[in-house]
């Protein structure tokens, strides 16, 4: 069970690593926020995956904090951050 | 490779890459996020070094750490307080004759 | 395929993600694209505080490293971009290097630096157990269960009394270039709105709960107090105004109830038990979880201050 | 009534006051002023209980929290402890007198208090603490606090100063406390006496050696990591100036001589000729910057980097003649931080008095401020290395060494160096007497009260000339120098 | 192996393949509008799918609340921050894709 459980874990761990492209890219602003939205959803499950690996429930503590504060970065860049103004350049 | 040797080296490489990036770069805001990863690759060494004495992880470098990352904190908000008094006081997000340095 | 093969291919990966995030972080030239890779970086980092088995570390990266520092990155960077500067967007959200090759020294020191420690943590001897023994063997005299609050607070408790100072110091000296920028505040949605008043209890709760759990399980004074700021980051975000009576007594009185708390607690030890912050070991347990509540409490206020970013209240009132 | 007095825990106090009391007159602005003053009367009081306890017992140990060293921390205060809390005690308080009347602007008054007592408390802990951890933490609280007080009046100067100064300490923290990180893990303690006993030749001790120490010099400003200090120093308001070129930097120095002592003590010379041939380089360099500087602060400042050089110059001699090259290292930290500070203050009182400080505009100055003329007179007496002077001790101790060693090359330094230096001060005196072009009759007065604090600083460093005796009994108190003696 | 675990893993592979769906759809899909779809749905289904998985495991009700909680706060924050965006995007006329 174990194994599987880490298995899974690097299994979402890829994906996250492919949504690191999405960041990158872009293009805009907003398609950067979304694609760190998504790294901390991935997160909360790889944490809970890897807190059943090691039998240690504290870790859920930590996935409990993640989902908490996973708005907070974004409403700041919503609120705050984005630029009034942006340059069209979805050339997708 | 053994595994507990992983996260110290990456620790090593983000120490030396923050030292890089704070040289090279004249923006200010390029040299907080450089500081900042030099202090995460700090703390990693601190504590994945500890990892390698048994099940029982060291709990004393745990607390350093918590220590260093409060500290890291307040140093970041002040410099990007200063970083942005000096944009309003002067127009410049660099500091003048960086060559010097 | 064996359990260690899989987690040593884990952390390789998260590793090199981790180490492939704080190049391109540092190499673009889009401010918005390094501020965010950076706060990509924060959430790995807590990843990888979770795999080397450290979960208050983890926990603080995640409140203070994910959460609190990337909003005031965001932050100071819409600053930097804010229109009565007066300034055109494009000129400070990209930041175009005069030479975009690699500066050949700097980048010769940085192998050679690599080299240096990479070399010195090869041939490092794990033969010792470090101080895990004594706090291990102490823990029961210390008045909690979980060793890293034993350390943070008891074994090392007069580190945590300096640390306290430096983050108010901080706070002193961001208040001491100015007052508080007025910030427009972007239309507040209803949504934003609702989500804050339902968030804010739940912050609040789950604050009280890293505390509390803080003595025998992962969690503690900086996690709890760093939860706390991120609940009055959001709160500043979705519009809420610093009512006039915070620049009361009150106000910075609860700036400094952790600090306070600490200085007395001392103060009283030095005077009762002849050393400082020696606590009885019966009354361990509870002096600590009071230390505690008013440090939550302090660094909670502060680090929202600190977001708020400027002296919140007029000069004339302060000076009363 | 004694045995009481020997009962009184004046380590504690030292920190736990200055402390307290800044973030008092943070919580009533009102008291801000009385109570600073009054706990830099306390503190001066506590320096001389702390020198009577040592004297009376040895070496003194605190441990904080009632655990011993590997699991808690300790404060230790020796000789050498106990003379840079006499130089903060000292400075502190005449920087405390001349700031109740320094700042024009109240609320600026206001902001200056609580940093700086907090600043204060931190030297103090720094100076007493005995874990390389802890000191990590009193660094950054020292560092932090410094930048803030640079950044006070808000100037353009003063905030690219600041910032500068902001990325130098944080660099030189990140450095320590990697070499911090490597010593932990490589014997599992930071606490600085037990390392002494453990250490040994390897690389993981040479890299922590090589990180501490480059971060150290880094903070210290030594060539040619000096250039973040002159445009922070000079752009500060003049008690900041003050306690920055006197303290500040002399903090992490400090701690660099204290490692130094207890852990490194390498017998490679390569290290020592390395740091040697740096501080050279700094007096030289520095004092040739500070003689082609028109403006009055950014020679003193400039001064500071070449003084800082002379400091070093004890690395490469202390192999050999041990003792007598700390001796002189630490008499020159002590005359060094009277003088600096009294030249700064006395730079405050021109700026104060004419609103500038370019030295060629220099009016009659020791006709309209005669005191404050006095004062730069007699700092300058003792930061030229000449008789009767605390600093003419100090680089007559090092000459002594160098000597002794026939190290020509440092002998040369010392020599040209305090040339240089005497080209410098003179170029600023002599503009004191003459007329300048433009004529400033309409100058504000100065208050008393600053003009003589700053000439009882520079008397200071004038009678410490003639102490040299007592002064370096109390120096060898507990024996700081004779090296891996600190047992717990 | 009982029964629950055959369950746990099917749901835990069910919620991965909804995080791949998701990640496929944040870089494949055109335009933000239809990106901020994989964030919404897919990934916080897959979170779902998985926290159901895992709760199956857990002995302690404490620890399947908590587990009920993150998935809950994770909807709220997702659904709301991807509102936020699409309602800035429309404000400042990012084109759909045709």
């Amino acid at each position: 069970m174990q194994m599987f459980y880490f298995a899974v874990a690097m299994f979402l761990l890829l994906t996250l690593i492919a949504g690191m492209w999405r960041i990158m890219r872009g293009p805009s602003t907003a398609d950067r926020i979304l694609a760190a939205q998504l790294f901390s959803t991935t997160s909360v499950a790889i944490i809970l995956l890897l807190a059943q690996a090691s039998d240690n429930s504290a870790l859920q503590d930590i996935a409990l904090v993640f989902a908490l504060l996973a708005a907070v970065t974004a409403i700041a860049f919503v609120q705050r951050a984005w630029p009034a103004e942006e340059a069209d350049n979805d050339n997708h | 490779m053994s595994p507990q040797l992983i996260y110290p080296l990456i620790g090593a490489g983000l120490f030396s890459l923050g030292l890089y990036g704070l040289i090279v770069h004249s923006h200010l805001l390029r040299k907080i996020l450089a500081i900042n990863i030099m202090g995460s690759g700090v703390f990693l060494i601190l504590v994945a070094l500890a990892k390698r004495s048994g099940e029982m992880p060291d709990p004393v470098p745990h607390a350093m750490v918590i220590t260093g990352i409060v500290v890291a904190v307040s140093a970041t908000a002040l410099a990007l307080a200063m970083m942005l008094k000096l944009h309003t006081e002067t127009g410049r997000t660099d500091l003048p004759d960086d060559q010097q340095t | 395929m064996e359990i260690s093969l899989l987690s040593t291919i884990f952390d390789v990966l998260l590793g090199l993600s981790l180490l492939g995030l704080a190049w391109s972080a540092l190499a673009t030239t889009d401010l918005f694209k390094a501020v965010l890779l950076f706060i990509a970086f924060g959430l790995l980092m807590a990843l990888v505080w979770v795999r080397l088995n450290a979960p208050d570390v983890a926990l603080a990266e995640a409140a203070i490293g994910a959460g609190i520092t990337g909003a005031l990155m965001l932050s100071a960077l819409a600053r930097l971009n804010s229109p009565h500067t007066g300034r055109a967007i494009a000129s400070h959200t990209t930041d175009p290097e005069k030479d975009p090759s690699i500066q050949w020294w700097p980048f010769i020191s940085l192998v050679l630096v690599f080299i240096g420690l990479a070399y010195s943590v090869f041939t490092f001897s794990p033969a010792f157990m470090g101080l895990q023994p004594d706090v291990y063997s102490q823990l029961v005299n210390s008045g909690v269960e979980n060793p890293v609050t034993a350390v943070l607070l008891n074994f090392r408790g007069y580190d945590t009394l300096l640390e306290m100072l430096v983050l108010f110091v901080a706070l002193l000296g961001v208040w001491s270039l100015g007052e508080n920028p007025a910030v427009k505040t972007p239309f507040i949605s209803p949504v934003l709105d609702t989500l804050s008043r339902l968030l804010t209890p739940v912050f609040i709760l789950v604050a009280a709960y890293i505390l509390w759990v803080g003595a025998h399980a992962p969690g503690g004074a900086f996690q709890a107090g760093s939860i706390l700021g991120a609940a009055g980051i959001l709160l500043l975000l979705s519009g809420w105004q610093l009512r006039k009576d915070t620049s009361s007594l009150f106000f910075r009185v609860l700036l400094l109830a952790g600090p306070l708390a600490f200085v007395a607690l001392a103060a009283i030890t030095l005077l009762i038990q002849g050393q400082l912050l020696e606590y009885p070991p019966a009354q361990a347990g509870l002096l600590i979880l009071i230390l505690e509540t008013f440090a939550t409490l302090s660094i909670g206020v502060t680090l929202a201050a600190l977001f708020l970013g400027g002296f919140p209240w007029s000069k004339n009132r302060a000076l009363k | 009534m004694l045995s009481m007095l020997a009962q009184i825990p004046f380590d504690a106090i030292l920190i736990l006051l200055p402390l307290g009391a800044g973030m008092l007159s943070f919580l009533w602005p009102v008291i801000a002023r009385a109570l600073g003053l009054l706990t830099t009367v306390a503190v001066l009081m506590s320096v001389i209980g702390l020198g009577w306890q040592i004297q009376q017992s040895g070496s003194h140990i605190h441990l904080l929290g009632g655990w011993s060293a590997p699991l808690g921390i300790q404060l230790y205060a020796d000789g050498l402890s106990l003379l840079m809390l006499a130089a903060t005690a000292i400075v502190g308080f005449a920087v405390s007198i001349y700031a109740t009347r320094y700042f024009s602007r109240r609320h600026d008054e206001v902001r200056f208090w609580p940093v700086w007592l907090l600043l204060l408390g931190a030297l103090n802990a720094l100076f007493l603490a005995a874990d390389i951890f802890n000191l990590y933490v009193t660094l950054e609280l020292l560092g932090l606090a410094a930048v803030a007080l640079t950044a006070l009046t808000g100037s353009r100067q003063a905030l690219v100063g600041a910032m500068r100064y902001l990325f130098a300490t944080l660099l030189g923290s990140l450095c320590y406390l990697l070499g911090v990180a490597l010593l932990y893990q490589t014997y599992g303690t930071v606490d600085i006496a037990l390392l002494g006993e453990l250490l040994e030749s390897s690389p993981g001790v040479w890299a922590a050696l090589g990180l501490i120490t480059t971060g150290l010099v880094l903070k210290t400003a030594l060539f040619p990591f000096h250039f973040w200090l002159p445009p922070a120093h000079a752009s500060a308001p003049a008690p900041v100036s003050a306690v920055l070129s006197a303290l500040v930097v002399k903090a992490s120095f400090y701690i660099l001589l204290r490692l130094w002592l207890t852990l490194f003590n390498p017998t490679d010379d390569s290290i020592n000729n390395l740091l040697g041939l740096l501080g050279a380089t700094a007096v030289l360099w520095g004092s040739i910057q500070a003689f082609r500087q028109t403006r009055l602060k950014l020679l003193i400042a400039y001064s500071t980097v070449a003084q800082i050089g002379y400091l070093f110059l004890a690395f490469p001699l202390a192999a050999a003649s041990g003792g007598l090259a700390w001796n002189a290292v630490a008499y020159l930290a002590l005359s060094h931080a009277l003088a600096k500070a009294a030249m700064f203050l006395t730079a405050g009182n021109l700026i104060h008095f004419d609103g500038h400080d370019r030295i060629a505009d220099l009016d009659r100055v020791v006709q309209r401020l005669p005191v404050t003329a006095w004062a730069f007179a007699l700092a300058g007496v003792s930061i030229m290395g000449l008789p009767p002077s605390g600093g003419f001790i100090g680089k007559w101790l090092l000459l002594e060494a160098a000597l002794k060693q026939g190290n020509w090359g440092i002998v040369t330094v010392l020599v040209v160096g305090g040339l240089l230096a005497a080209a410098y001060i003179f170029k600023v005196l002599g503009n004191t007497f003459t007329e300048a072009l433009h004529h400033h009759e309409s100058s504000t007065s100065v208050p008393a009260r600053m003009e003589w604090t700053a000439f009882g600083l520079a008397l200071g460093a004038i009678i410490l000339g003639f102490t040299a005796t007592p002064v370096l009994e109390i120096i060898n108190l507990g024996s700081p120098f004779s090296a891996r003696e600190i047992s717990p | 192996m009982t029964i629950i675990d055959y369950l746990s893993i099917i749901l835990i592979i069910i919620g991965a393949f909804f995080f791949l769906a998701g990640t496929l759809g944040l870089l494949r899909f055109p335009d933000i509008y239809t990106r901020l779809h994989a964030l919404t749905k897919a990934d916080n289904l897959g979170l779902g799918i998985t926290i159901i998985g895992l709760m199956l495991q857990l002995e302690s009700i404490m620890a399947v609340g908590k587990l009920l909680l993150i998935w809950l706060l994770v909807l709220l924050s997702g659904a709301s921050v991807a509102h936020l965006i699409a309602k800035g995007a429309v404000q400042r006329k990012i084109r759909p894709w045709k």
